[in-house]
């Protein structure tokens, strides 16, 4: 820990303003999102709480407002704070095991193709090239096409989150694997890797102790680049309607129901998961470019 | 090149514009999928359609019957109607409107790929009399025939045969059939040329024979420019910008704001459309429930309490923002049949609707499962999710699958459902059309309880059904009246509202308002 | 250069296979276009009948083989929602998408390239980081948010531009194009921008990494350690070289603006492919789905094509083994 | 007069630990026609001398002090503009790597036709007609058609030679350069270092040859500056500091050269590392290494001074101290 805060990476990170307002800000994000079920004034998915009497209530600041719902309530009286917070819940968990999920296939994948060259690194990589080749968010819509039509609906609801999250994570992992597969191949012959193989260490423990460690730094950049692209994804899927299930609403469905009322004058409804979205894929995308930079200080 | 092409669309647009055109350009949120006239029996199509093509029987703005291309009908023997046509009638292309017209339109109707089966499904034959005589043979006695025919376009037969379009157009041929694209009917607007999902332009006909009569009280609209706008937003936009002057289906959170601008205005009427839920009364166990061996929903007092936990009036006024008429019955007061003294609701209580499932056996409820269409109705998902909320709060945990039309149909057609919301149009204005589809015992007889996804069954019902397909007068009122009672008592169905239907448009267009959502742009002014 | 094609076609082979196996498997079995032809009334045995003469009681491989036998010959069937040849709709759509996702190509790639060479050249005058924050909000918004936004203002408040629509359209022979004519180029102007300002901000952040990376390179020390001019050095030496991966992101970038077109053509209402797509997946139309993904598979595999092309044309490199090497 | 001066000179990299010193208290010269190697181990600061001379020090390091003069003018302080017309027409540069020094997507014709436009007065024509003049002189067989040739046509060993004609073409006073053979295959580094060497001559250009191969100096270098943890330490003529060289860090260096002609790739193991800049020890940096230790070298830094034939910085010259070392019997 104290090797942490005495890295490079803590001072850069503590040299640069925006970066830690912005370290900040998803951190609030990410905390008022984990802990909505504990933080939110009220639990939008308790049907048996919702009032329509109380539907269309305007912020709590524009004098009609309601104290019991500061940010005003949906055509369904339902506290937007609330749903905010649990929106950003689904989106943020949507975002994170997506890029978990393409992280992991596209490390392990980087890795076979750089280690064991040959036939495997040319199969591995030429599908990257052919997924490459078509806009992840098309191969996300395709992915969550095709699971639609094979399972019966009743089933790919209770399912949907994943099938969401698969989409996302598979049409991102060509990135991984060829930042990944290009380090491993410098990696692989390094004195040390070698001499780690002569002494007769299996390939995977050699991979894991030695190369790994080494292409983690540009991993990780692209990881939190890519939690920007997954959130947003999440978001445009949801709002074309083939998202999460509309039980579980994420910011692109708050946004996609809000848009109905834009130019009613129920504004609140769409500006404010907007807003919310827009600032949380914010901070996270310049989280990422602080990482990029830091890591990399020959860019700098 | 490209510089001259500019110089002479402008110089097109110019003429246009200099031209003492009347344009309507309208748009709503559907494309009407063809211009066949016995194809799709859809709104979408129906709105297009009835601009360009006449039925035998009209309808004026009240939607009552007027003589259209017939100028008069008798029901010469019981199974026998005959009409006299209007003479001196053109199709669009020349040709002159006889009863050969007649008879053949009638039998492509009749035609299995026709989907108006169900205006014609009485009909035996049609036989031309004379050249401006026909008539009408029917199975049985069909004591609303006319209502029906008011909906059966009447086509030329000597076009139809050249183009090779003497049935309805089938959608699994591997042609494509003229009458897909191209219309000849004898309507006061002629359909000039249609770019699917784009744009569909009518222009006046002024050989209509309707054009002469002044108690018409016909508009001045010499072009119609149709484009369908799918999204809701999109669609307020261009109304407020002046891109549009005729919105069908306003949004409804959306109205305040046209009544107030400067230069909209909105015109709303009751629609022939009532929502309702359907329920699964006939299964031993529920689907999509936590019931195990029993079905709760063939108890009428759980029924009575999912009635009582709605809080209809919440809905009217916020989901609905009083586009809507709270109802206790089937259908509006424009079908006949109808007796106000049976359109009463049980009242909002959720104590009583508490104590009746623990009297039923559900002290702390159960689990359901709410299937509704999500594209279909006016603001469909809204009232279901709202109606989720309320039965939970009752102790029914309800969980809502809303979806798209297209597969909330297909699955409540599959049986595969246990409650529903659905919404029911009376094209004929008649009782016996919702009866006879909703409520009928399924038992294969055509048009007997087709929709009725719920299955409900009862003898007493079906009894007073068969009385109004053939009774008539006093007797078959009273046969529909008792039928509304039994509705009441019974409650096959949780009824919640009739639609409003709300038209917005430029403060310079007035049109009459049509309780059917079908717009007739010859009574249409433009100032 | 004649068998670099060929091998590049050869190597498309596979993937078309395996889209159109996919568009097909994806929509065979979604929705009920039986339930939507057949309306609100129909019998048992119609719909029997209906299922038997589309073919869908067929097992899923002879399905499969007839779809692709047609689908060789441009054959994709008739529109279960319009009833037209879904060839010639798409036909009808395809100049409206691509007018659309070539003006956003163009915005982004002329805004965005001489934004991301500024940046990379300056990297610390207030205009590159002003430019730079403009980009984080960029890759930020997504694209129906910018859509709304922009009619709400442009369209609705200030009244200057069409909320929807192509606007009128000029004839050149099956080709509709809006950019002739008054209406139709102001009508481009809102939808090209939301297309174009996610690639826009994507191509500048891009061409700045790429050009940081190259000013960096031995070859651009040593022309400065030959003295060449700044000029020379930034936009000879080290654009040429920054294109080289730009050409091929921006080629992907087009078929991205192509899907991305989906979002815009749904908030803007404009008649084009992705119009079509959505409005075809609500009512379940299969052929024109099927058709549509193989489509877009097929524009695809040509802008590979033609990036591969250019990049042989850019980049001596790859020009190994045309004699002259050793 | 000489041709190159470099005095007191002092390279600084800011960083977030402190200032380092990359460069401390350089001075030489280099007279007209001069070959100077510059030897020592890497990070010792010998690139660091030649890219300082150039103007093109990466960022964020800078010249914190001292002065380079060419032909008496002072250039670190020019302009760039300024010093860019001297990069190339006065100073001609050679990088380690020839695979990436070269600009892939130009043809070499172009490159040395772009440099001799930059510079000398004449047209493309000319310029186009003197590149295949200089590739035949670096020994590229059939220039005449392998100007039009791109960079990745040609072998290590030829672009080096590429290179070399690049930095010669508008034939510069002095060549910077920066370990040209290292990244060479070692059948051809011989080859390449006799061209760089006959090619000076020839033009009379002079040359700083930084190398970290002691066997590349002694034969290819009139005189030779020893460089230790940014600091010059030991100069003087070739023969003298391979020879007989008077610092005890030049002496273990200059241990063991081979013959050439079975050279090897490292220098003769010194026990112990250089110090890293940000951990230079007070005093002689080469103290926690040095045999010969005694408390002076860990408090005071010794300046260069006569030593031997040469001059070394190191206090065992000193004449006091030398006196001292006498009477104790140490040297």
């Amino acid at each position: 820990m104290k090797a942490f805060f005495d890295s490079d990476l803590w001072w850069s990170f503590t040299r640069s303003p925006v970066t830690m307002l912005s370290a900040l800000v998803a951190f609030i994000c990410i905390a008022g999102a984990v802990l909505a079920p504990v933080l939110a004034p009220h639990n939008p998915f308790d049907l048996a709480s919702l009032q329509l009497m109380d539907a269309f209530k305007p912020p709590v600041w524009s004098g009609e407002g309601d104290a019991t719902y500061p940010l005003g309530t949906d055509d369904q009286g339902r506290d937007m704070l609330s749903a905010i917070m649990y929106g950003a819940r689904v989106s943020l968990l949507v975002g994170f095991c997506a890029v978990i999920f393409s992280t992991t296939l596209g490390v392990v994948l980087g890795l076979l193709a750089g280690y064991l060259g040959g036939r495997t690194d040319a199969v591995l990589m030429r599908i990257a090239d052919i997924q490459l080749t078509f806009p992840s968010i098309l191969v996300a819509l395709l992915v969550d096409g095709v699971v639609r039509a094979a399972l019966p609906r009743e089933v790919h609801d209770q399912i949907a989150l994943f099938v969401v999250i698969f989409a996302i994570g598979i049409s991102n992992w060509p990135q991984f694997a060829r930042t990944v597969r290009g380090s491993t191949l410098v990696e692989r012959n390094k004195e040390y890797v070698q001499a780690a193989r002569v002494i007769g260490l299996s390939p995977l423990s050699i991979m894991r102790s030695h190369v790994l460690p080494n292409v983690m730094s540009p991993v990780l950049v692209i990881a939190t680049l890519n939690l920007g692209f997954a959130i947003l994804a999440e978001a445009t899927l949801s709002f074309l309607g083939v998202g999460v299930p509309p039980t579980q609403p994420s910011l692109g469905t708050l946004i996609r129901i809000g848009n109905d009322f834009l130019f009613s004058g129920e504004w609140w409804i769409t500006i404010f998961p907007g807003v919310a979205l827009i600032v949380m894929v914010l901070s996270v995308n310049l989280l990422g470019d602080w990482l990029r930079d830091a890591l990399n200080p020959k860019l700098r | 090149m490209i510089r001259r092409l500019f110089l002479v669309a402008a110089a097109m647009l110019a003429v246009a514009g200099a031209a003492e055109a009347r344009t309507v350009r309208w748009a709503a949120s559907g494309d009407p999928n063809t211009m066949d006239p016995h194809s799709q029996n859809v709104g979408t199509v129906t709105m297009m359609l009835q601009q360009v093509y006449d039925a035998l029987i009209g309808r004026n703005r009240q939607l009552g019957l007027e003589p259209g291309l017939a100028l008069s009908w008798t029901q010469v023997e019981p199974t026998r109607w005959r009409f006299v046509l209007r003479q001196g009638v053109k199709f669009h292309e020349g040709e002159d409107f006889t009863a050969e017209d007649v008879v053949f339109s009638i039998t492509r109707a009749l035609q299995p790929t026709s989907n108006f089966g169900i205006f014609v499904d009485t009909i035996d034959r049609a036989e031309a009399v004379d050249r401006h005589t026909v008539d009408i043979v029917t199975k049985s006695p069909d004591p609303i025939l006319p209502n029906k025919l008011a909906s059966v376009f009447m086509m030329s037969k000597s076009w139809s045969e050249r183009h090779n379009a003497t049935r309805p157009q089938n959608t699994r041929q591997r042609e494509e059939m003229h009458t897909v694209r191209s219309t000849n009917g004898t309507g006061a607007y002629r359909l000039q040329s249609r770019e699917p999902d784009v744009r569909t332009v009518l222009v006046r006909n002024n050989d209509w024979w309707g054009w002469a009569d002044a108690a018409n009280n016909n508009g001045n609209v010499t072009e119609v420019v149709f484009r369908p706008i799918a999204s809701d937003a999109t669609r307020v936009a261009a109304l407020l910008s002046g891109e549009i002057d005729f919105v069908m289906d306003p949004p409804l959170q959306d109205l305040n704001r046209l009544r107030q601008a400067a230069n909209t205005r909105v015109l709303e009427g009751p629609e022939v459309r009532t929502l309702f839920i359907a329920m699964d009364t006939s299964r031993d166990e529920l689907l999509y429930s936590d019931v195990r061996g029993r079905n709760p929903l063939s108890d009428v007092r759980v029924r009575r309490a999912l009635y009582q936990a709605i809080d209809i009036q919440a809905i009217h006024r916020t989901t609905m923002r009083g586009q809507s008429v709270v109802t206790g019955t089937l259908f509006p007061e424009q079908v006949n049949g109808y007796v106000r003294e049976e359109d009463v609701r049980l009242p909002y209580d959720q104590a009583r609707a508490r104590a009746l499932l623990a009297e039923a056996g559900y002290p702390n409820g159960f689990e359901i499962t709410l299937d509704c269409s999500n594209n279909r109705y006016i603001n469909d998902e809204q009232i279901c999710q709202a109606i989720a909320a309320m039965w939970t709060r009752v102790g029914v945990r309800t969980r809502l699958n809303s979806m798209p039309l297209a597969p909330f149909f297909a699955k409540i057609q599959r049986d595969d459902t246990s409650i529903y919301m659905l919404g029911w149009g009376v094209p004929t204005l008649d009782a016996l059309y919702s009866f006879q589809s909703l409520l009928a015992t399924r038992n294969g007889a055509q048009g007997d309880g087709i929709w009725n996804y719920g299955r409900y069954s009862n003898g007493q019902m079906d009894a007073l059904i068969q009385r109004m397909k053939t009774e008539t007068g006093d007797a078959r009122q009273a046969a529909i009246r008792d039928a509304l009672r039994l509705y009441r008592e019974d409650v096959p169905h949780i009824p919640l509202h009739h639609q409003m239907i709300p038209w917005a448009m430029r403060s310079n267009i007035s049109t009459p308002h049509m309780a059917n959502n079908q717009p007739f742009f010859r009574w249409t002014t433009v100032n | 250069m004649f068998s670099f094609i060929v091998s590049r076609l050869l190597q498309a082979l596979p993937v078309m296979l395996v889209v159109s196996f996919i568009s097909f498997a994806m929509f065979a079995y979604v929705g009920d276009p039986v339930a939507i032809m057949l309306g609100q009334d129909f019998t048992e045995a119609q719909r029997q009948a209906l299922v038997r003469e589309l073919g869908l009681d067929k097992p899923f491989f002879v399905q499969f083989m007839t779809f692709l036998g047609n689908a060789i010959q441009g054959e994709f069937g008739l529109s279960y929602r319009l009833s037209r040849p879904v060839a010639e709709l798409i036909a009808e759509r395809a100049p409206a998408t691509l007018e659309l996702a070539l003006c956003a190509a163009v915005i982004a790639m002329a805004v965005g390239v001489p934004m991301g060479v500024y940046t990379g050249l300056y990297r610390n005058s207030w205009l590159s980081r002003f430019f730079l924050t403009f980009s984080l909000i960029g890759v930020s918004l997504p694209t129906f948010l910018i859509g709304i936004l922009l009619i709400l203002v442009f369209s609705v408040w200030l009244g200057w531009l069409p909320s929807f629509g192509r606007g009128d359209v000029v004839r050149l022979g099956w080709w509709s194009t809006g950019l002739l004519t008054w209406s139709g180029l102001k009508a481009l102007i809102l939808p090209a921008i939301t297309l174009g300002l996610f690639q826009l901000t994507l191509i500048m952040r891009l061409v700045r990494s790429e050009m940081m990376e190259v000013l960096r390179t031995d070859y651009i020390k040593f022309a400065r350690a030959r003295g060449l001019p700044n000029r020379a050095v930034h936009f000879g030496h080290a654009l040429k070289n920054t294109l080289v991966p730009v050409i091929t992101i921006a080629g992907l970038q087009l078929g991205a603006i192509i899907a991305f077109a989906i979002v815009t053509e749904t908030v803007f209402q404009w008649p084009g492919m992705g119009l079509l797509f959505i409005q075809s997946v609500g009512a379940a139309d299969i052929p024109v789905m099927a058709a549509y993904l193989m489509m877009i598979a097929a524009v695809f595999v040509s802008i590979n094509l033609i990036v591969d092309l250019l990049y042989y044309a850019v980049d001596p490199r790859l020009r190994i083994g045309r004699g002259r090497g050793h | 007069m000489s041709l190159l001066q470099v005095q007191n000179l002092r390279v600084e990299f800011p960083t977030r630990r402190g200032t380092l010193v990359a460069l401390d208290d350089v001075s030489f010269e280099i007279a007209p026609g001069e070959v100077l190697g510059v030897v020592g181990e890497s990070g010792a600061g010998k690139s660091m001398t030649g890219a300082a001379i150039i103007g093109l020090l990466e960022p964020p390091g800078r010249i914190a002090g001292g002065q380079v003069r060419l032909e008496g003018r002072r250039i670190d302080n020019l302009p760039y503009e300024e010093l860019r017309r001297i990069r190339g027409r006065q100073i001609g540069a050679i990088f380690q790597d020839p695979l990436t020094t070269l600009n892939p997507l130009y043809t070499v014709g172009d490159q040395l036709a772009e440099t001799m436009t930059t510079h000398l007065p004449i047209g493309p024509a000319e310029a186009k007609k003197r590149a295949v003049e200089w590739l035949e002189l670096v020994g590229i067989p059939a220039a005449a058609q392998r100007v039009d040739s791109y960079p990745h046509e040609f072998s290590g060993g030829m672009r080096q030679r590429v290179v070399i004609a690049l930095a010669l073409c508008a034939e510069p006073k002095l060549v910077v350069a920066d370990e040209p053979t290292t990244a060479l295959d070692v059948s051809i580094q011989a080859q390449v270092i006799a061209l760089l060497k006959n090619l000076a001559r020839e033009k009379g250009t002079a040359m700083m040859l930084v190398t970290h191969d002691m066997g590349v100096i002694a034969e290819t270098a009139d005189r030779v500056a020893v460089m230790y943890a940014g600091r010059i330490i030991e100069i003087g003529a070739v023969r003298e500091v391979v020879k007989n060289a008077a610092h005890p860090y030049s002496a273990g260096l200059m241990g063991s050269i081979p013959p050439i002609s079975h050279r090897v790739e490292r220098l003769q193991a010194i026990e112990g590392a250089m110090p890293r800049l940000s951990a230079i020890p007070p005093g002689c940096p080469y103290n926690p290494r040095c045999p010969f230790v005694f408390d002076r070298c860990r408090v005071e830094r010794p300046e260069l001074m006569p030593a031997k034939a040469n001059r070394a910085a190191c206090w065992l010259y000193a004449p006091e101290e030398a006196q001292r070392l006498q009477e104790s019997g140490l040297a």
